[in-house]
């Protein structure tokens, strides 16, 4: 990348795929850079998206690193860039800036089960993680994923889902009852307290709405998993992507850089200004 | 003679019998001479309280926070506020009662008259005083008497009176639940004297002057932060709307205007200062907090006062001394002046 | 080096630095300011000034900062054109000793891990030429709490010392200092050891002078920690009006913002802008979707002072306040942060 | 330009005319239509009413470079809205005498009841705006700044 950290890398959207249409809309962006750079980055961390004339937005990387062809990110339509973002077809240009933050330490969790919890348009954080565990099975113990969303119209990826369920248990959800559903209905925690068994040797990793990221871990913390053990992702409002902008602090600490993944023994002493 | 045993006992009362649920006053500051507001809801504290020409805040800002605090509480305590206002904090108050952003029975006004005196321009005083440290200034007949190390001293008012102070119209409040103190009206022979110097400059000269003043303007939004009826949740000059909900559509969110760009430079600070200006045609009451905050000594308030002057002038309009008025742009007469219209 | 230059000379060695930008104090009716000084009218500075309102950070932090320009179409190519600030290079003289030690924590915070090349650029240009306080600026100057003193020498490349009898004592502290200080005709002469003494008393009497004091600031930390959660927050904030002098004014607040800004649509032409920031207004940490991590006056009153003391004790071991008292003497409503953390 | 133009023969003035579509738009196509020649200086933004014109459009106009603005409306008593072009009238007043006394000259501002009847007249004041706007040259005082980034 530029030596110029806020210098934005030209890049063209190459796919986009409509996961969820509505109010609360998402599309999935595949990205390549105009130059053919390549970009090496971890599970977890982020990458600035510039949508020149609107500004920036600091978006997770939902590909995984060992896909090479294109970066993709999986977008909420929500504010001034991301709405844009939205209006953006394909082989228009954008701008990436990063990658950013710290990313998942998937190295540590060799041997380990993996439980990934996922909520909305939390899964897109995980999805890259989820993949990579996936791809290096045999490295890992037992891989599961528990996914909800509002209805099942609100789940992302869903073809890729049901693709994933030959390879490990999915289970997911919807938060109220609908027609030919039948899977679990209720939310993502109450599924967790059903599906997740005795956390011996587990590692569980959770994202989604900051309401649903509380309950899950007290659903964790009662199942008998112990602080070290549960990660999850933070976002706040960031504007530069390297700890200098001031405003994406929890206490000491700045979300861009030594964030967005927390495990819950570091997330429980810092202010919960998030 | 306005006693501050007066306005202790008033206060004292009210908080005593519970009618209030806390009350604004001002206190003596740690940080220099001017007052601080104090926020008392314990009958005990009043002793806190100071009265004197160091009392520039114009404590009806607070109301204004007060409605947001009850608007995000689930069970708010309905009770009025008390507030310690001085004649110009009152016309404030009327404005937000005319308004409808406030009802009467939110405040409980304790009305301090400032009988033929008012409140000091610390400016002014720096100027006269360089080393000689004032501690105390308090209102004595015609003159201030200050307090310092060395002894006090008499100075006559003009000297160091604020200018708004010379060239207010009612130093006496206009709305109150109690009064202290006597309806005095100062002497003014023209209550826009001090637009004179830069109404007499040729246009270009105008724009020589403000042009310095603007190109000052840090855009710290103190004079927009410290006003009472800058009250908007939605401001035009803000990039983005603090409104929020989660009801707010991300179009709603992503076509909020940005009119100017948020760094300061005299375009951006010029457009800021002028529609705040605007805003506050025929609001604005001229209390000079928005030129009493400015920390690079902008006379942001020579621009309401303009708007003060044409309101009056042109359309006989003076804001806030009658809430049931309608406002200055939501009323016209058929005879307004239109001379300049081709 | 350690010379001797008469007040009536210092106009004559500013001429002679042609080939740099200086910044000074001027004087604006009631206020100082730093203001660039045209070469020829060295006479506006005004050095026996208290200290100026807004502080000089501005030098090397400007309120409006362009990172690159852009041109294209969002629908084929963009093309993006760095605009690093020239290298010409820039004095400020007579700067405060807390002014400049901010700028020196900010150093530190904008080259620490990823480098900012903007402030960074603007940086190695920039000369710091120090006026010591001998009696404080402020009523409300505290820079001896917070590890900082009226003749400090953090951050300064030369340190002028008001002797009295029209004198300036003036110490170059790096080889930066030295090269301004290397004119023609030179209008310094060497420094008299009796004047080398009466320096050092002046140096000695200017800390004795400072009143306004942080209480016991070996264990501010812990006490800060004991009292994040406390309503001491919530009562020292009730007057809190959000506006943004505390920051603005502050020498070593950097917090900022980045927005794009557009000059022409078709085709698409504009600028990414780096503007100040300001952590008192509500929209500082606002998501998109309306959440706010810190809502309420009460939260934002304690992120400042747990940032200026805590945080950066945290991961710099230092204090990202210098004790210049302008948030102190500044609040409109007089919110006070010595006061505060005395009570703690 | 060439070198032996001069600066008031070289500049053609850009205006941004707020129209009331009710009246003053309509007599802007009028003139069209009934070929009356005016000067092709103006940029017409067809609104509601004269009423709907926020103070904001006019800086905005004058912040991105305007060198005149033109607010023009029904004559009194004619408003589609029974009254919006008296609320403009005392609205569009007080920022006149504003943006005068910081110091705009005061020929750049103007407004104007033209009906949908009085293509000459609305052919009349723009030549006229015009021809008063040249010798002032570009509107620079509201301008923003384009300007590299000052050192």
């Amino acid at each position: 990348m530029n030596s110029n950290v806020y210098l934005p890398e030209p890049a063209k959207i190459i796919r986009i795929k409509e996961e969820v249409q509505g109010q609360r809309a998402i599309k999935s962006f595949r990205t390549q850079f105009l130059n053919g750079n390549r970009f090496s980055y971890q599970c977890g961390q982020c990458a600035m998206l510039s949508v020149f004339g609107k500004g920036e937005s600091m978006i997770s990387i939902s590909s995984a690193p060992n896909v090479e062809d294109y970066l993709q990110f999986s977008i909420l339509k929500t504010g001034r860039v991301t709405t844009a973002l939205h209006e953006m077809e394909e082989g228009d240009v954008i701008g990436i800036r990063g990658p950013f933050g710290n990313g998942f330490p998937l190295q540590e969790w060799k041997g380990r089960n993996l439980t990934f919890i996922g909520g909305g348009i939390g899964l897109a954080p995980l999805w890259g993680l989820l993949h990579t565990a996936v791809k290096n099975k045999e490295e890992y113990g037992d891989l599961t994923l528990l996914y909800g969303a509002r209805t099942s119209k609100d789940l992302v990826f869903r073809d890729e889902l049901y693709e994933l369920k030959k390879d490990i248990p999915v289970h997911l959800s919807v938060d109220t009852e609908e027609e030919g559903w039948d899977e679990f209905v209720g939310f993502v925690p109450q599924n967790v307290k059903e599906k997740v068994t005795w956390p011996q040797n587990s590692i569980a990793i959770t994202c989604g709405p900051p309401i649903m990221i509380k309950f899950t871990i007290l659903a964790l913390k009662e199942l008998g998993f112990e602080d070290d053990r549960i990660y999850t992702t933070v976002e706040n409002k960031m504007k530069c992507g390297i700890g200098k902008c001031g405003r994406c602090n929890i206490g000491s600490h700045y979300v861009c850089k030594n964030g967005p993944v927390y495990s819950w023994a570091e997330l429980k002493d810092l202010p919960q200004e998030y | 003679m306005v006693k501050l045993e007066d306005i202790k006992k008033e206060a004292k009362k009210v908080l005593e019998e519970g009618k209030v649920k806390y009350l604004i006053g001002y206190k003596r500051s740690t940080n220099g001479l001017l007052a601080a507001p104090v926020f008392i809801s314990d009958p005990k504290e009043v002793d806190q309280l100071i009265w004197e020409a160091t009392c520039v805040q114009n404590l009806s800002r607070f109301l204004v926070d007060e409605k947001r605090k009850k608007a995000r509480e689930k069970d708010p305590d309905n009770r009025p506020v008390a507030v310690i206002a001085k004649g110009c904090d009152t016309r404030a108050i009327m404005v937000l009662l005319q308004e409808k952003y406030i009802e009467r029975e939110d405040v409980y006004i304790i009305g301090v008259s400032c009988e033929n005196a008012g409140v000091i321009d610390e400016r002014k005083l720096n100027r006269k005083f360089k080393e000689k440290k004032p501690e105390k200034v308090l209102f004595e007949q015609d003159n201030f008497s200050i307090a310092t190390k060395h002894g006090k001293i008499q100075v006559p008012q003009e000297e160091i009176l604020a200018e708004r102070c010379i060239e207010c119209k009612a130093n006496f409040p206009v709305i109150y639940d109690v009064l202290v103190g006597e309806k005095i009206t100062r002497k003014c022979d023209n209550y826009f004297q001090s637009l004179e110097t830069v109404e007499s400059l040729s246009p270009d000269a105008r724009w020589d002057y403000w042009k310095e003043q603007f190109d000052r303007c840090i855009r710290c939004y103190a004079c927009r932060s410290v006003c009472p009826m800058c009250y908007c949740d939605e401001c035009v000059v803000d990039s983005i709307n603090l409104a929020v909900t989660v009801d707010t559509t991300a179009e709603e969110k992503a076509q909020k205007i940005r009119w100017i760009e948020k760094y300061p430079d005299v375009s951006e600070n010029l457009f800021y200062h002028l529609i705040r200006a605007l805003h506050l045609a025929g609001r604005c009451i001229d209390c000079g907090e928005c030129e009493r905050v400015c920390p690079v000594n902008i006379p942001i308030r020579h621009l309401n006062k303009k708007m003060e002057k044409e309101a009056q002038d042109r359309f006989d309009y003076e804001a806030g001394l009658d809430a049931d008025k309608p406002s200055l742009v939501s009323s016209f007469r058929d005879d307004d002046p239109q001379d300049f219209i081709m | 080096m350690e010379k001797i230059i008469t007040k009536q000379s210092v106009p004559e060695w500013i001429k002679k630095l042609e080939d740099y930008t200086i910044y000074a104090p001027i004087k604006n009716e009631d206020s100082w300011s730093f203001e660039v000084v045209e070469p020829r009218q060295p006479e506006v500075i005004d050095l026996n000034y208290l200290n100026s309102s807004p502080s000089p950070k501005k030098v090397v932090f400007p309120p409006k900062e362009v990172f690159f320009e852009f041109t294209g179409s969002i629908y084929d190519r963009m093309e993006l054109k760095e605009t690093l600030p020239e290298g010409r290079p820039q004095v400020i003289l007579g700067i405060r000793p807390c002014d400049a030690a901010a700028i020196s924590r900010m150093d530190e915070f904008f080259s620490e891990d990823v480098k900012d090349p903007y402030y960074l650029t603007r940086r190695e240009n920039t000369i710091l030429v120090g006026l010591v306080c001998n009696t404080p600026p402020s009523p409300n100057c505290f820079c001896t709490s917070v590890g900082g003193s009226p003749h400090g020498k953090t951050g300064l490349d030369i340190l002028m010392t008001d002797l009295g009898d029209d004198l300036y004592y003036v110490e170059s502290l790096t080889q930066k200092g030295v090269q301004i200080m290397d004119v023609p005709d030179k209008p310094f002469r060497q420094a008299k050891s009796e004047e080398r003494s009466k320096m050092r008393k002046i140096h000695t009497d200017s800390v004795k002078n400072i009143t306004r004091e942080i209480k016991d600031m070996d264990t501010i930390g812990t006490r800060l920690d004991n009292v994040f959660n406390s309503s001491l927050w919530e009562e020292e904030s009730m007057g809190c009006l959000r506006c943004g002098i505390c920051t603005y004014l502050c020498p070593s607040c950097h917090c900022f913002d980045v927005n794009d800004e557009i000059s022409s649509t078709s085709p698409l032409e504009g600028k990414r802008v780096r503007t100040w920031d300001n952590c008192q207004f509500p929209d500082f940490t606002m998501h998109s979707s309306g959440h706010n991590p810190r809502p309420e006056r009460a939260s934002r009153l304690r992120q400042r002072i747990f940032h200026k003391i805590r945080y950066s004790q945290q991961n710099f071991n230092n204090y990202l306040c210098t004790g210049c008292g302008r948030c102190v003497s500044n609040c409109p409503v007089g919110i006070n942060m010595i006061e505060i953390l005395n009570k703690i | 330009m060439t070198m032996t133009a001069t600066r008031e023969e070289a500049f053609e003035p850009r205006i941004v005319a707020f129209l009331c579509k009710w009246c003053s738009s309509a007599g802007s196509d009028l003139a069209g239509v009934s070929r009356m020649q005016y000067p092709p200086n103006i940029v017409p933004i067809t609104v509601m009413c004269s009423g709907s014109v926020s103070p904001l459009f006019v800086l905005s106009a004058f912040n991105k470079g305007a060198d005149g603005v033109l607010v023009s409306g029904c004559h009194p008593g004619d408003c589609h809205y029974i009254k919006g072009n008296y609320y403009a009238r005392r609205r569009i007043l007080l920022l006149k005498e504003l943006m005068e006394f910081v110091g705009i000259e005061p020929q750049r501002f103007k407004m104007s009841w033209v009906s949908a009847a009085e293509g000459a007249k609305f052919t009349g004041i723009i030549g006229e705006f015009v021809e008063e706007l040249k010798p002032l040259g570009p509107q620079t005082r509201f301008k923003r700044s384009l300007a590299a980034q000052e050192a």
